[in-house]
């Protein structure tokens, strides 16, 4: 039999855990079929959106260099450490109001050039010596530049500040400071729509937004969909290939940076094996949604997040991953080409 | 041969490109001069699209390849457009997905001179005014005569002083390499381009060209005035098929 | 000649680079095979996530060897640390695991292994060691089929005795234990009546969940749900929907930190459900506490609770709490929950040779296995014959201020084993 | 072309030197003793052979080939193993997961004809997932994350064998895999193989019926990966839990076709031994060399001000990461990996006609002659 030991100090913390009686604690149970779903839709959409922006940026390079790039979730994991390092250096947690608001202003910003700039360099010592390569030789790079950038991830979650917990534990998740706290934003009868919800939908709709008035009507734009349709009559039309691949690796880079830190905002945590899963949603939206198709990678990415709530939802969390999976392979075997990808060139 | 005196606007002297161990030119010269059409003939494989794309910096090479008297053999791709050398490559390469329109753009690409581009793109509606009815049509969806017409009105756009033209008639309907040839030799001559062109139609190229040259596994091994060449017998026996 | 060149040359350049490496490396560390020195092996995942737990691990084993001066009974103790995780996985893989094993087993001078940490790479040592009779000692293993009779598969513990001793000991007890300790707290303490039981669907997690789900049903806890969860997930908002939809008044979740442990009970907080959230000892550690951060572990938040096999390192006397005290001298920190569990095995296995006539193989198996009242870090505790130790306080504790904080020993009684 | 009229005698040479190593190992230090990683190599190549007839040869990106491996674990495991029904032993074991690897590469296959390139690569890499998850989920039939204990060794007329016979067994298996490879990639469905992956729709205007060799090859990969997950597991004598069937071992699997020189028979062995080399070897020796220099995490007392503190900052970090051996295994992985690709892109050794295909400029090869390589 138990034998319970308590002291009196022990009985207090108890008594603390019981303060309003046992029921205070139940969930309330008391929501109805058509709220459940629609809190299911509410954290699809968020986190659909988060996917979308992190897939495309990824398939903004995988349309230009046929990269299937093993690293951009590991990119954005570095973002976030990015991210953390300047939260926790500026004590950025404890600004409020304006400068609160400014602040994530800024820290989308810095974190943005930050990632942009790091994919850059990426494709410069890794990707472009590779360029007449064979895609597979590129795709062996890019799971190499992954573990590189793991690796850096570790290193950087041992530097010795508070916010990595004095770097004791560099393998460790970290907290992410709720900069937006997860409060409710409005709620509509039981269904909560929280601050973070929200601000989701203020960092990405925009992006998406600008992104698409980028490719869609400036010169750089154009000449980055002229690079990924024909690259060698686009250097005959006197366009530098390179540059263009250089651009577009530092604005896919920096929307990985903006997506960190809408991340890491919204989930509150950072770990250095993080970008394993941020990579492989948006590589599974930009497929979905046709390889190098904006705005078919916004659709994937809405639609496994939709996906992923529904069968956490109503279905079991254990096989989430093999729906989200299944819904995939069906949809490929139907459409082949993804939801709104063009005819592929059929080349391995 | 009679090549005219003057400084050449392009001469490619001892061209050499290999791909791997294989050597495909070797050693190729030619000179083409100011508001000259030259044409390059040969058979299927003897490397008239690789010395052209040679020419425009696409693959590498050795020898000297000189334009405006300047050495740009070791330019960027770009570099050489900038210069004022364009090319319209064999198959198009129109960009599929880019409207016709935006196709145009993308040849002014090097211009920031926006009225000038404005314009331009009017004169080349004006050449071919198909492309105008089309302009807001995707490049993928014309047909190959409407995608080589398209073509060349890109490689305009950049205003250059000096065309290459890789089979502009390959795979078109009779009619349309008609109004292409029509087209390069009473337009863009009358403006006084200077054209380098690589044809299989050896019978069309050297009726239009006033000179030319005849590629054999990677070496020049004729080379003449137009009427000359075809006078040849052993050019009529080998491209003329008679 | 000419066509040859370009094959021979990147072969006998792969297969050069790769020879000088392994020899310059063989050549530095050339250990002094002296005759009196004894091999301990410690073989725990270093590479990726558990690096934090595990480094806390072999901090508690050096020093065990250090107090002694690194020297038992005249005999000097060379100690490695291998690592069973490969970065390609990012966590333990099997195959270095039975290398290590082997090459453990191979080592003439190897007379303890301490590991594994995961009870699956456990269940590939343990036939290797126990062929060569190396005795094998660990420290984080807590699956019970590894050594209790009809705890698991019909055929388990002796498919890994294939010698037909028992050589392989563990110092923490096991989930069976455990998982009935915490469903006891939830229904005596917490006095829940409906629970939601989570687990990483791993063999740790999940064999807790398990043994929670069949102690809930014997003692009336209502089980409203049993989720098996994506650890890799980036955030569990979907599943807290489903959770408040149950009106669950206790949240358990078999898992530990580095399956994401916090994030679940961030989103409990965030998604406004305030139950209680109990995990096991695989949370039991600062990284749980840093990764949920203050929000989500402050006291209106909600309460949190976390169940260990053991008594905390603060609550720890005599020789615990001065092994505590040393290394937070040496580390500048307090340890992790599992150091001691390192540096208990470590100190079993010393005291064992310490013990053994002969300083074989053998006779250190036997002298493990007849430990008996031994007074360590854990408090007085014997091996039983499965090779389990008899030490079986648990304790429940909370978080209080961002430090873990006691709130009950539990004894757990023995053959209380389901 | 002629390089592979090289010498004759060089891959029995070879063989006879593998096979005699065992012979020859307990007369050498303790540190050449290389038998384990070897098998372990040996297991590798043959997963990477049957994964080069599919990526390889016909020029179908797989990123789930751990699924076939999988699969051939377990099914070797429910197979054999005493605590079900069927018990069938070790050989017949292996032809039960055969067969069942096959029919899985039809199952996968037939429905995906369809979808081409990367498109085909995330189908393949979906299917591994969910046979990962199924193998977790269904733990009534699989055992979920306990695995299968205990698998029987690999044996010969009746007896089990040990380490060295196991070395023998499987190097045996290697060679008759490379002999089939090779003689596939020679016979008339190898070269459907080929020329649908240098052009589908040319190779159907040779009268080749492409639906038919790609499910081929389909079959034949599985078929040759779920035997190497079931030599895997009679090695290890369980069947591991089903997250050692994941994307890591696909990707490790593709590293070695690439790395070895993409649709190379030889270089697929070759690839193996680099990479499982340098995990089970030069960076087991690299960590043991490193962990007897005995770096300790040490840090005490109050940080100091000032410049100090930028020192003790640094010097912190660096005692509590940077001196862990364990801490780069990562970063040398990765690096080894892309430097491998620069300076080798077509791999160690890749196919004869890899050499000769010229360099035309394709759609994947943007800028191309820029001059930018040094």
């Amino acid at each position: 039999m138990l034998r319970a030991v308590a002291a009196a100090e022990q009985l207090a913390i108890l008594a603390l855990a019981r303060a309003d009686g046992v029921p205070s604690f139940a969930a309330d149970g008391t929501l109805s079929t058509w709220e459940v779903l629609s809190q299911q839709l509410v954290t699809g959409l968020s986190n659909g959106m988060i996917i979308a922006l992190i897939a495309i940026g990824y398939t903004m390079v995988y349309g230009i260099v046929e990269l299937i790039n093993f690293a951009h979730g590991d990119l954005c994991m570095l973002g976030a450490f990015f991210a953390l390092t300047a939260v926790g250096a500026l004590g950025m947690d404890a600004w409020g109001g304006a400068g609160g608001t400014l602040g994530l202003v800024a820290l989308l910003a810095a974190t943005a050039v930050f990632c942009g700039s790091l994919n850059w360099t990426v494709n410069r010592l890794a990707y472009r010596p590779l360029r007449k390569a064979s895609k597979l030789s590129l795709l062996v790079a890019a799971i190499g530049a992954s573990f590189v950038l793991v690796n850096l991830g570790l290193f950087w979650g041992g530097m010795p500040m508070e916010v990595f917990s004095g770097g004791n534990s560099a393998a460790a998740p970290k907290a992410f400071p709720a900069l937006v706290e997860p409060k409710p934003a409005f709620t509509v009868g039981d269904v909560i729509v929280s601050r973070p919800d929200v601000l989701v939908l203020c960092v990405t709709l925009p992006l998406m937004a600008g992104l698409t008035w980028l490719v869609r009507f400036t010169k750089l734009g154009k000449a980055m969909r002229a690079v990924a349709q024909n690259p060698t009559a686009a250097a005959l039309m006197g366009i530098d290939v390179e540059r263009v691949i250089g651009a577009s690796f530092f604005i896919g880079g920096s929307l990985g940076g903006f997506a960190a830190v809408v991340y890491s905002i919204y989930n509150q945590t950072v770990g250095f094996q993080m970008g394993y899963r941020m990579g492989m949603d948006a590589f599974i939206a930009a497929v979905l949604g046709g390889i190098g198709n904006l705005p078919g990678a916004v659709l994937g990415g809405l639609l496994i997040g939709l996906v992923r709530a529904m069968s956490d939802g109503y279905i079991e969390a254990r096989w989430t991953n093999s729906v989200v999976f299944g819904i995939l392979i069906l949809i490929l075997v139907f459409r082949p080409s993804g939801l709104l990808g063009a005819k592929l060139r059929e080349k391995v | 041969m009679s090549a005219p005196a003057g400084r050449p606007m392009l001469r490619v002297q001892g061209l050499k490109c290999s791909f791997g161990q294989a050597e495909v030119l070797h050693g190729v010269h030619l000179e083409v001069h100011p508001g000259e059409i030259v044409s390059l003939i040969g058979a299927n494989g003897a490397g008239k699209s690789t010395t052209l794309m040679c020419i425009s910096r696409i693959h590498r090479s050795q020898g000297r390849i000189e334009f405006d008297g300047q050495d740009i053999g070791a330019l960027p791709p770009e570099q050489v457009v900038r210069r004022g050398l364009a090319q319209v490559p064999e198959g198009r390469r129109i960009f599929p997905r880019l409207t016709v329109r935006e196709n145009l753009e993308m040849g002014a690409f090097i211009r920031s001179d926006r009225d000038a581009i404005a314009q331009d793109m009017e004169r080349v509606f004006g050449i071919f005014p198909i492309l105008k009815e089309r302009s807001s049509q995707q490049g993928g969806t014309l047909s190959g005569g409407e995608q080589q017409m398209l073509a060349i009105g890109r490689a305009l756009m950049s205003r250059p002083r000096m065309l290459m033209m890789d089979e502009p008639s390959m795979g078109i309907a009779p009619l349309l390499v008609a109004k292409i040839f029509d087209t390069v030799r009473n337009v863009l001559r009358a403006q006084g381009m200077t054209i380098l062109l690589v044809e299989q139609n050896a019978n069309a190229a050297l009726r239009m060209s006033d000179r030319a040259y005849v590629l054999e596994t990677g070496s020049v091994v004729l080379a003449g005035t137009g009427e000359e060449l075809l006078r040849d017998p052993r050019v009529r026996e080998a491209y003329l098929g008679h | 000649m000419a066509m040859i060149r370009p094959m021979i040359r990147p072969i006998a350049a792969v297969t050069s680079a790769l020879a000088c490496l392994t020899l310059a490396l063989a050549a530095a560390p050339a250990p002094q095979d002296g005759a009196k020195t004894l091999k301990v092996f410690s073989s725990l995942p270093r590479t990726g996530s558990a690096n934090s737990q595990t480094t806390s691990i072999v901090n508690g084993i050096k020093m065990a060897i250090e107090e002694r001066g690194g020297q038992v009974d005249g005999w000097t103790i060379a100690y490695e640390d291998l690592d069973d995780a490969s970065p390609q996985k990012g966590n333990w893989d099997q195959n270095l695991e039975a290398a290590n094993a082997n090459k453990a087993a191979k080592d003439p001078a190897c007379v303890g292994y301490i590991g594994t940490y995961n009870s699956g790479a456990a269940k590939i040592a343990m036939p290797i060691l126990n062929k060569a009779g190396v005795v094998m000692v660990s420290p984080g293993n807590t699956y019970p089929g590894l050594t209790k009779p009809g705890a698991g598969e019909p055929n388990e513990p002796k498919i890994y005795r294939p010698s037909g001793k028992v050589s392989y000991f563990r110092v923490v007890p096991t989930d069976d234990i455990q998982g009935a300790v915490a469903c006891e707290f939830c229904v005596q303490d917490l006095k829940a009546k409906k629970a939601f039981v989570l687990h990483d669907r791993e063999l740790y997690g999940k064999g807790i969940a398990d043994v929670f789900k069949k102690s809930a049903a014997a003692s009336g806890l209502e089980v409203a749900g049993f989720e098996g969860v994506d650890p890799k997930a980036s955030n569990y908002r979907s599943l807290v929907t489903k959770i408040r939809s149950t009106g669950a008044d206790v949240v358990f979740y078999g898992g530990t930190t580095q399956n994401n442990a916090a994030q679940i009970l961030k989103d409990l907080r965030s998604g406004g459900c305030k139950a209680p959230f109990v995990s096991p000892d695989g949370t039991f550690e600062k990284a749980y506490i840093e990764a949920a951060g203050k929000d989500a572990m402050s006291p209106e938040a909600g309460p949190v609770f976390i169940t260990f096999g053991g008594l905390p390192s603060e609550k720890l006397t005599g020789l615990g709490a001065e092994f505590v005290k040393k290394y937070q001298a040496k580390h500048g920190e307090i340890p992790e929950a599992y150091a001691v569990y390192g540096y208990e095995a470590c100190r079993v296995l010393l005291d064992a040779i310490d013990r053994a006539d002969a300083k074989d193989r053998a006779a250190i198996l036997a002298a493990v296995a007849a430990t008996k009242d031994f007074r360590g870090a854990l408090g007085t505790w014997s091996f039983d014959e499965n090779g389990d130790t008899t030490h079986r306080t648990m304790s429940v504790n909370t978080v209080k201020d961002g430090e873990f904080s006691f709130v009950k020993a539990v004894d757990s009684g023995a053959g209380k084993a389901k | 072309m002629s390089a592979a009229r090289r010498n004759p005698l060089v891959p029995w040479l070879g063989i006879a030197a593998l096979a005699a190593w065992p012979l020859v190992e307990p007369y050498l230090p303790a540190w050449m003793h290389l038998g384990e990683p070897l098998t372990e190599v040996f297991v590798y190549a043959i997963l990477g052979l049957g994964l080069n007839i599919l990526t390889g040869f016909t020029g179908l990106l797989n990123l789930g080939v751990a699924a076939f491996a999988a699969i051939g674990a377990y099914t070797y495991s429910i197979a054999t193993c005493e605590i079900y029904p069927f018990q069938l032993g070790f050989w017949p074991g292996l032809a039960v997961t055969a067969a069942a690897g096959a029919l899985a590469g039809f199952l996968l296959g037939a429905p995906t004809l369809r979808v081409r390139g990367d498109y085909l690569a995330i189908v393949t890499l979906g299917f591994g997932e969910i046979v990962k998850d199924v193998l977790v989920n269904l733990d009534t039939i699989t055992k979920g994350t306990q695995g299968i204990n205990p698998v029987p060794p690999p044996s010969l007329l009746g007896t089990a064998l040990e380490a060295r016979g196991q070395y023998w067994l499987l190097l045996a298996f290697v060679v008759a895999t490379f002999a089939g490879a090779r003689a596939l990639e020679r016979s008339r469905v190898g070269r459907a193989w080929i020329s649908i992956r240098e052009d589908e729709l040319a190779s159907r205007a040779m009268g080749i019926r492409p639906d038919h060799a790609k499910m081929l090859a389909f079959a034949a990969c599985a078929s040759l990966a779920a035997l190497s997950g079931a030599l895997l597991v009679s090695r290890l004598s369980s069947s591991g839990e089903p997250s050692n069937y994941g994307f890591e071992l696909s990707i490790v699997a593709l590293c070695i076709i690439i790395v070895g020189g993409i649709g190379s028979v030889r270089g697929t062995l070759l690839g193996a031994v680099v990479m499982v080399g340098m995990n089970s070897i030069v960076l087991v020796r690299l960590s043991e060399a490193l962990n007897s220099s005995g770096a300790d995490a040490v840090q005490a007392g109050e940080p100091p001000a000032g410049i100090g503190a930028v020192w003790h900052f640094l010097r912190t970090w660096v005692q509590n990461v940077f001196l862990s051996p364990t801490n780069w295994k990562f970063l040398l992985f990765g690096l080894a990996l892309i430097l491998m690709m620069i300076f080798r892109p077509q791999g160690i050794l890749p196919p004869l006609a890899v050499h000769e295909d010229p360099p035309e400029d394709e759609p994947g090869a943007p800028g191309a002659g820029q001059g930018a390589r040094p």
